[in-house]
């Protein structure tokens, strides 16, 4: 558990057609591994994503690896839509699976909780309702005519995020993006890339211990300094807007997209 | 415009509107309702009132949260979160919003990111401001292609709600029973006509149609001086456009 | 929120017959509050214990304030039996709502939540369903023929712990006792005791930020130095083994109890 | 007793109950359970087997959980506890465990803490020990006076249960299926009819019972030299005790 390793040996936990966690922006985006994941090409992706994504979505996207996309939203942010994931929708060329943030929160933490499902408010009239076939409604057992949704439980395969330190026995700084430790919870096998290895245990002060996912829950760890460029880290950088705009510029046409790709994994090595 | 800017009125209009709420979740793309949230946070301390809670979702330094990406979903459903703000590529007459695309899900002709929270937020938060600055029938259509969150819901649990709808244009009630907005007022520059003109859905208006209420001389004041050196930390570029078309229209 | 007063005036907060929820021993129990809430006498409490409770409770059922006892155990630990509480349960004292303590822990999450329900493993053929006829067994909705126990929602009118500091804005540290977050967003109502009040704001940091509980949920808070004496308080002191195993002896019989207790809030106040 | 003593003896016991396992949750107060995973994990090291993790609850400083009281319930319901002790004021031969209390429910004769997590971590852990040191009629009884969390169950997730039974007299293995205990041995000391004395409820038992199988010398100087000085730092009172009766049976 928590065993450090190469971002290579890390990447290859990602198999083809596993269920695959990933983070929002704000949460620490593992692109380095990205990168690395693509150039094993593990097609037919379930991307399970906690709840929304950016930029790496929308890569997996447009090198046509995601076969079934679980969000609330895909979006660039500034940077405006996300041009493969629009792309991808019009012709049809992944099963959507559209969600709203506090449902992907209620599967993940049913996932956690070894509970089949979560009841949850809301939902009801929604168009959600409809292509969510997965997602039922219930009387509530304890008031008369209380209709309520249940959302089944969400068991990623793999979860992966970037954060900014681990220690050698495998704890993971998280501070307090505490979606992370319920996506870790819920999945078979977590992966996580970092800043840099603390010498000191993380969980060595009452302090750190309140912000560490503990090495229980990770299954591999691998150093990738300034691992989620272009996006940013949490205390640590702010997100590239100039490169995610150039992204999104090239990104418009599937010949762009590909040009931009062409180097991205040296480029983003480079940004360290 | 003379006095204020379309913006500072819309400013304005969101302090008006969220008058009397404990506590707003703004997005950390939303300056407009942000600086409106600050500016009745500025407003209530003045006069000692209670005060504003601002929760800015998404950024690093105004998040007060610390459970994580859940805890707005769970702070609002505990019934914390007094007033939130809502938009949506297409809104139609009965309050529903889209947020996913148009034409037929799931192959949208155009799309958009997704419903977010739309689908809990707009069922629970009592108060929810529908916002959205571009006013015209391509936003506000009959029916919306897709409903991410009804406007109105029965047999259901449902304490949350539009409260109203605020535009570029114009400022709309929203009657539940009724499932019907009507037009309150139009902003300084548009006339009632303008504003039918420009919506693509039926709504209820007087006969005459009065401008919206000018921010007075204190609330400009505040605007122009605490509140945008407030925004000017979270939203740096905003409050550059602020001062610059205040300057432009002095 | 977070308003800093005096001792006196966050023990009025808990009315006679409110639901009160209180903390395990290892999670900062505030014993300094306890000794003034029980000179206001508030009768017909309905304690909450997340999930168990020991001194704190068993004083509480002492002074004949519990009407209704809803926990998953009383112990004093390594000092014994809870002598007021065994006694209590004999004569059919108050009403006993026995626990298990991942269904406390489901019911507040649930409260939490804004959910009228949570699901959960186990319990089933057990006596504890057969006498909390407020848990149901229902169908899970997801597979034929798999009954599941749910738990409805807790939502404690007060909650009640003692902690490490807050800060002048009244963010209170919490570290990793995060039942004390899903204890607080459950009540209505949070009120803390604290050994100190930090002049800095405990959310500067990322590092403190992740141990804290947001002013947003706390009600009220008073400085009350070695406020869990004689428990002892995580990462300050350790418990008094040596007065719990006193009270133990002494609270065998009423009059003992009554001995112990006069005094009690004078030789809390001495301890600090 | 000659080369261990019987707490020696039930360590080594738990250790080789617990053999395969990679995390077993123990409690804070339980330091015989805490000896024998601790035993096996050192005895795992010098193997070069897979490292075993255990959690001592309510400990501050060997307590590796980070989300609070209810991360051992979500970390057993997700597979990840493979082992954990319950123990009880009574246990029946169908392996259900009162921990509540004696005489008609809710006004106990003699009542206990309560079930703590028992009806749950009994449904879910895979191998649950029952662990309880005095062997007599008393606790042994042919029928719990309340089920806390039964022994078996039908119809239902369960994909935990009880493994063995631990007493300071013998061990027992449960048989699932037809809801029974079989006596495995009697240890150092004891026969199978003091067991049979002392035990209130039927189980099986071969013609001849073997006695407890001692533990080597390997496991010994282990159990002597490093587990005790890994006990010294959470269990110091019982470090000393074991030290004594070694000193004592010398």
């Amino acid at each position: 558990m928590g065993e450090i390793v190469s971002l290579e040996e890390l990447a290859a936990e990602v198999r083809p057609g596993c269920k695959l966690a990933v983070p929002a922006d704000y949460c620490g985006v593992a692109m380095a591994a990205t990168a690395a994941i693509i150039a094993n090409r593990p097609d037919r992706l379930h991307v399970v994503c906690v709840p929304v994504t950016g930029m790496q979505g929308d890569m997996l996207i447009g090198e046509g690896l995601v076969g079934v996309l679980e969000t609330s939203a895909v979006t660039l942010g500034e940077a405006g839509g996300a041009p493969r994931f629009q792309d991808a929708v019009k012709k049809g060329s992944f099963r959507l699976m559209d969600a709203t943030c506090p449902a992907v929160h209620s599967g993940l933490i049913a996932a956690q909780k070894g509970v089949p499902f979560l009841p949850i408010r809301g939902i009801i009239g929604s168009d959600l309702l409809k292509t969510r076939a997965d997602w039922k409604i219930i009387d509530n057992p304890f008031a008369k005519g209380d209709p309520i949704v249940v959302v089944p439980a969400i068991q990623p395969d793999v979860a992966i995020f970037h954060a900014p330190e681990a220690d050698r026995l495998g704890n993971v700084r998280i501070g307090r993006r505490r979606e992370l430790v319920t996506m870790a919870q819920a999945a078979k096998a977590t992966i996580v890339t970092v800043e840099r290895i603390s010498e000191t245990s993380l969980l060595a002060t009452e302090d750190s211990a309140a912000g560490v996912l503990p090495a229980l829950y990770v299954t591999k760890i691998a150093v990738a300094p300034r691992g989620a460029w272009p996006l940013g880290l949490w205390g640590e950088y702010a997100v590239d807007s100039a490169e995610i705009a150039r992204y999104a510029a090239m990104a418009k046409t599937p010949e762009g997209f590909a040009a931009y790709m062409d180097g991205f994994a040296r480029r983003q090595r480079e940004a360290a | 415009m003379g006095d204020y800017t379309n913006r500072e009125l819309l400013i304005a209009c969101v302090a008006d509107l969220l008058d009397g709420i404990r506590h707003v979740a703004v997005g950390a793309s939303s300056p407009i309702p942000a600086a409106g949230a600050m500016l009745l946070r500025a407003r209530n301390e003045q006069a000692g009132k209670p005060r504003v809670r601002i929760s800015v979702l998404g950024s690093e330094e105004h998040n007060f949260f610390t459970n994580g990406g859940a805890e707005l979903f769970d702070c609002t459903a505990q019934g914390r979160v007094d007033a939130f703000f809502l938009g949506g590529g297409q809104i139609d007459g009965e309050a529903n919003i889209n947020l996913v695309g148009t034409g037929d899900y799931p192959q949208s002709d155009v799309r958009w990111p997704g419903c977010f929270g739309s689908a809990f937020m707009y069922y629970l938060v009592p108060r929810v401001i529908l916002f959205r600055e571009e006013h015209s029938s391509r936003v506000f259509v009959p029916k919306v292609d897709y409903v991410s969150a009804p406007g109105t819901s029965e047999g259901i649990v449902r304490p949350g709600g539009p409260h109203a709808l605020l535009t570029g244009m114009a400022l709309f009630s929203f009657d539940k029973t009724r499932k019907r907005f009507a037009l309150q007022s139009a902003h300084h520059g548009f006339t009632a006509a303008d504003v039918k003109a420009n919506t693509g859905f039926e709504y209820d208006a007087a006969d005459i149609v009065p401008e919206t209420k000018a921010p007075n001389a204190a609330t400009l004041t505040l605007l122009r001086g605490r509140v945008t050196e407030e925004l000017s930390e979270s939203y740096p570029q905003f409050a550059e456009l602020l001062r610059g078309e205040r300057m432009a229209a002095a």
